[in-house]
């Protein structure tokens, strides 16, 4: 009933009765041709080799961390066939609210992992994503980030503008009070906003299950009148379908869609997590068995679109990556300025003094040696 | 006019002039507001520019800065003071901070406008004087007007700024003064205080509804003999010391009005600009006239908490007898 | 499919499908045999008088108001079925976490009217409700109680004790982030917490339909996972009988339930506010002649056993009420240790300091005369 | 035992000893605290005493108000400084309140646990210092130890305590600081003062992490002859302001240090009370040395923010050459 707000081919996705969009099964078949979105050879090898990107880069920044060389580090393994699909979809005009577990979308939209990189080595200037066009920068207090969106929303509903918003969350964070309020908000007002809720079936060591009492987080929807699909977030082809017919659905008018994604953490919540403490072996094996990537790649060699060198691939990903983190690593350079200049558009004379003291500091230091 | 008029004047002329100006909350639409400052906005500018939002003020707050980084010049109206706390997370963690976050890529011009503090006989959260906790939140400009005419100006000042406005309304005296005030556009600045009487003998620094309270106790202490000059600091966050501090250094002493709690207040801060800027001068220790450390007192208890204006004139007194 | 958690006799009123409990219909008539409550003739003839009383208790209250005897009250009128229903079920060990619009409820628990009005006149001490086992004090910040009310569920479960909590919200109230994270908790812990939405179509001057798209509030229940219904909040016998499953369920350890108590505010906001500014006196008048009073005595006039003389008993009532009042008004003592002796157990030196200083500045006044 | 170990053994204490007590946040439970400061208590205690809640500040702090009201000694933990905000208008409406606003019917005995404060190198809204913010609001205690033998037992006291209680706790020196602690139960007062080191000089106030770098600065200045009285504020509210006021009598000179931004803050506070209890004895103004009005740099920047124990001597001896 409130699935008639959805795009017609999605009705018979209830997440009431718990249904899950899927296209291709583990094993790479297609299970549900009505629904494969027609894309060509060249986007199906293209979005692989971005996923592969996604994954050499979060194998190569964990172990810039191992290294020493860069702070605690946040990766997306597993997650990389909702980050595709979405930045496949996303263009230019459309808005970006990240939480802080997109890399790939972030790419999409013209970020660079040296941009990435300087974050994690401490530098603002990296999440500034400067050359990003409408981006937020990452969202670290949960939940925050969706009453962001959904005000872009009305903004663009408003000045009746040609573009959508896609923001993501993670499970955990459907707990927190803005994730309600900003649906509500986004039902209310009935703005052009894909939410996302990269299901990864954990908030660090805490199970979905501990998370929520709902049969499933699509059906949240429900309660703010909007329409809701869960997919199966390993599956590229559903999410890359589920975020087309969003987007359709958001540009004509007809108001926000919520999207679960059901996937799974593969790796460590952030460099400095063990998930050995709270889940098993086991698990983890299983799900590396429907790795999106191994998906994809059954699906391309069942239907003979498999041409990819993946040893080669990962060598040429690694060395571009190398090379950026490199240049990342070089810049040192942190004037104090950086600390003051982007507070306000107009500093007040408190910060200027609070300045010049430390400034004077800093010279009787010099002086004293 | 009284503040409320110039406040929605102040609204009416920026709604007419900037059609990214939106105006929302709880209640400012069909209504205009519980206490009609927004009275005939939604009338003149329709319903997709002035509107009620659902009941939940982080997602005012929160959609406000959504629309602030994305084209729109939002105003919102959190209801009572003490309804500010639930966009206490936006505020602090988002829309003070996303300038800075973003390396100034983003800019947040936004206002987020609530009546404040007490003497109104009101319920409980009805009466809090918030503005330490944001004055105490880096990013944010925290400013009070204590006229219909500052009203105005400041709130044009406010709306045209590219950074964050906290812009908090003295309640008390909403209706309760009135003043001459041009219909035409005219701004004022943000960050200086204003010498509202000039003295010799001792330095009163107060804001909002206070002003008029230290006004009243410097008609007993010109009896008493004593000269007091009077500042109404208008700006919380940044405060004008350069002004502050030049009259402190002529009288040598300083009395500082608030309604907040006197703990790490407002109060506190003027005290330690007395120091910073003033400490060869003082002839006696700079002094907190404030609220308790207690919640504010429901009608009947309140006339303990409010500050009287022999109040003042008592510690005025003390001040310059020290 | 989350309605299977209802106790069996309320699984037809799937709010999913907008179906709303109902006994007797507005003239009074009993539309569905099988939901009507046994209650015997001297309990509804005891509810209906609870009812006026509640209603002649919101009456002199807004006249003291509007004589100036006191400040700014919040009615109750044409809620009145929801509370003497709540209170006939709540026992003297349930917990009563209230919002602002719940008085029958109060009195039911054993606030009295003087405390009432003692509130009402500016005192916290007719806040405190200190007679009334296991009440919370009034809560304004709209929402927030709801998280009250699921922690102390959380204690009984814990304490392993036969009790129940009753809280209440306002349609408005459901917007807040409070409200849905509560309802979170609750079904994650499965306390024994029945939430109350009083939905009666405003939140000051907006309508419900500006406040969520989703098709009812008692749907709301399923992005928590929880049972929910929604109830005709005007129907004396369809409130009781929710009430009464409600807590059977609750107390049998199945967790929370919420209901969507609908109804309509039929006065104003409270005394300060002016409804004519936003809604139209033929939508009242229309509600008029739904008022829960009215139609209990339809209902019993049917039934034969309506023996009331309403103008006896309001004047009863009244003249009871009245003393009260007077009573609460005498009490003009406020000694200013009321102020802080109860902002902690242990008094901080600081607060004696203050309160200290205060008192010379108070010998000092009396001096001056 | 480091701080971490001495917190741990704190709440494995008051666990064992009473029935009321739960333990509940975010990562509590299974993993034991993204710290591993609850390590090992839901294996002892099981997870109906010490378990996960739901990712939720707000839900948190505001179940924990039910449980406090209606039988049993909630400890929560919030994960990280900057996620208490979330949290603020349970803290500023309620738990601050429900004693007072229930006329003492109700108390509230509970402790809300968090990690504060910067010099990790972490990312955004993981090294706030918002003591001065909860300070501020009446009805809260707020305190922070500096060493495991004080976090020990004033956390045991804070368990004890019918008041709710902002124990903040300086991530920083979670296990840089290794102590003898007795394994025994004790108890701290919440509200004292402690002297680290006697000294004529100067009086540096300081807490938390900030301790052991004013101990670092007390070195040097020890070698340029300035001799410094230190003292460990323990409790941010209320302040013990008999023993800073004693010491600044003696010694006519303040240097507070603090991480927290410095406008409207403890340091504020700290001048202010230094001007009430000592102002005749004022022989040099009273000093800040705080971070500054921004947001706490990544690590790239923080250098320029954390305050390092070469400032604090160069206040010191500024403070001192007056
Ligand atoms: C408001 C807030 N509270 C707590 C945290 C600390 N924290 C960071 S990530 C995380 C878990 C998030 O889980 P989920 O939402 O499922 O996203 P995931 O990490 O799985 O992508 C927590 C608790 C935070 N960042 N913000
Ligand atoms: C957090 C918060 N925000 C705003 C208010 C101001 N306020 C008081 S009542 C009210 C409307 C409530 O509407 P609803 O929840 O439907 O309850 P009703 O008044 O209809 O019983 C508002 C906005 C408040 N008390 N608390
Ligand atoms: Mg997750
Ligand atoms: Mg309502």
């Amino acid at each position: 009933m409130i699935q008639k707000d959805l795009p017609e081919v999605l009705r018979d996705f209830n997440p009431l009765e718990d249904k899950v969009l899927r296209v291709i099964d583990n094993d790479g078949h297609v299970v549900n041709k009505k629904m494969m979105p027609s894309l060509d050879d060249e986007t199906i090898i293209d979005a692989y080799k971005k996923m592969l990107y996604e994954r050499v880069a979060d194998e190569m920044a964990i172990s810039y961390q191992r290294q020493g060389r860069m702070y605690t580090y946040t990766p997306n393994l597993g997650q990389e066939a909702i980050h595709i699909a979405a930045g496949l979809n996303i263009r230019e005009q459309d808005w970006l609210v990240p939480a802080f577990r997109e890399m790939g979308v972030l790419l999409a939209k013209g970020v660079t992992m040296k941009e990435m990189f300087l974050f994690y080595l401490g530098n603002e200037h990296g999440g500034s994503f400067k050359n990003a066009n409408n981006t937020l920068p990452i969202a670290i207090s949960i939940g925050t980030q969706f009453h962001h969106a959904t005000g872009i929303g009305y903004s663009i509903k408003q000045q009746k503008k040609n573009e959508a918003v896609y923001t993501f969350i993670g499970d955990g964070g459907t707990s927190e009070g803005d994730f309600s309020e900003s649906l509500n908000f986004a039902g209310v007002w009935q703005v052009p906003v894909i939410f996302t809720i990269q299901n990864n079936q954990y908030a660090i060591s805490v199970p979905v299950e501990s998370q929520t009492k709902s049969i499933n987080l699509a059906v949240k929807s429900v309660a703010f009148g909007i329409p809701g699909i869960k997919v199966d977030g390993n599956d590229f082809f559903a999410m890359y379908l589920a975020y087309k017919l969003a987007a359709e659905h958001a540009l004509s008018g007809k108001g926000p869609v919520l999207i679960e994604a059901f996937t799974y953490r593969l790796g460590a919540h952030t460099t400095s997590d063990d998930p050995s403490k709270y889940r098993k072996k086991e698990e983890e094996e299983e799900w590396a068995l429907v790795d999106p990537l191994l998906r994809l790649e059954k699906y391309m060699r069942s239907n003979n679109i498999w041409n990819l060198d993946v040893e080669a691939l990962r060598e040429e990903y690694k060395k571009e990556i190398d090379a950026q983190f490199v240049d990342a690593e070089k810049n040192k350079a942190y004037p104090i300025d950086d600390i003051f200049n982007y507070m306000y558009s107009d500093m007040p004379q408190e910060l200027l003094r609070q300045k010049a003291e430390y400034e004077q500091f800093l010279s009787w230091k010099e002086n004293k040696k | 006019m009284t503040m409320v008029k110039a406040i929605n004047n102040a609204l009416d002329i920026k709604l007419n002039e900037d059609k990214s100006i939106v105006v929302y909350g709880e209640d400012v639409g069909v209504e205009g507001g519980v206490f009609r400052v927004t009275e005939g906005l939604q009338k003149k500018y329709g319903v997709e520019r002035v509107f009620d939002s659902p009941l939940a003020e982080s997602g005012i707050v929160g959609t406000a800065l959504g629309m602030a980084v994305s084209g729109l010049r939002p105003i919102v109206e959190l209801q009572f003071d003490g309804f500010t706390y639930p966009a206490f997370n936006q505020i602090a963690s988002n829309v003070s901070r996303m300038q800075n976050r973003s390396r100034g890529k983003f800019t947040v011009p936004m206002v987020i406008r609530f009546p404040y503090g007490g003497g109104v006989n009101a319920l409980e959260h009805h009466s809090d004087s918030p503005e330490s906790l944001f004055a105490h939140l880096p990013g944010l400009k925290v400013v009070v007007p204590s006229t219909p005419y500052d009203a105005k100006g400041m709130l044009i000042s406010a709306i045209e700024s590219e950074d964050p406005i906290i812009f908090m309304e003295p309640k008390r005296i909403y209706r309760a003064i009135k003043q001459e005030v041009s219909e035409e556009k005219f701004t004022l600045p943000l960050s200086k205080a204003k010498i509202v009487k000039e003295g010799s003998d001792v330095t009163v620094v107060a804001f909002g509804a206070m002003v008029r309270e230290c006004q009243k106790a410097i008609e007993i202490a010109n009896e008493a003999g004593i000269s007091v000059e009077l500042i109404d600091l208008r700006s919380i966050y940044p405060i004008d010391r350069e002004t502050v501090g030049r009259s402190i250094r002529k009288t040598g002493r300083l009395v500082a009005v608030a309604e907040a709690h006197e703990s790490f207040s407002i109060g506190s801060e003027l005290v330690t600009i007395a120091n910073e800027e003033a400490f060869l001068s003082l002839e006696s220790p700079p002094r907190r006239v404030m609220g308790y450390d207690t919640v504010v007192p429901l009608a009947q208890g309140e006339k303990y908490y409010i500050i009287s204006p022999e109040r003042i004139f008592y510690e005025i007194e003390k001040s310059f007898r020290y």
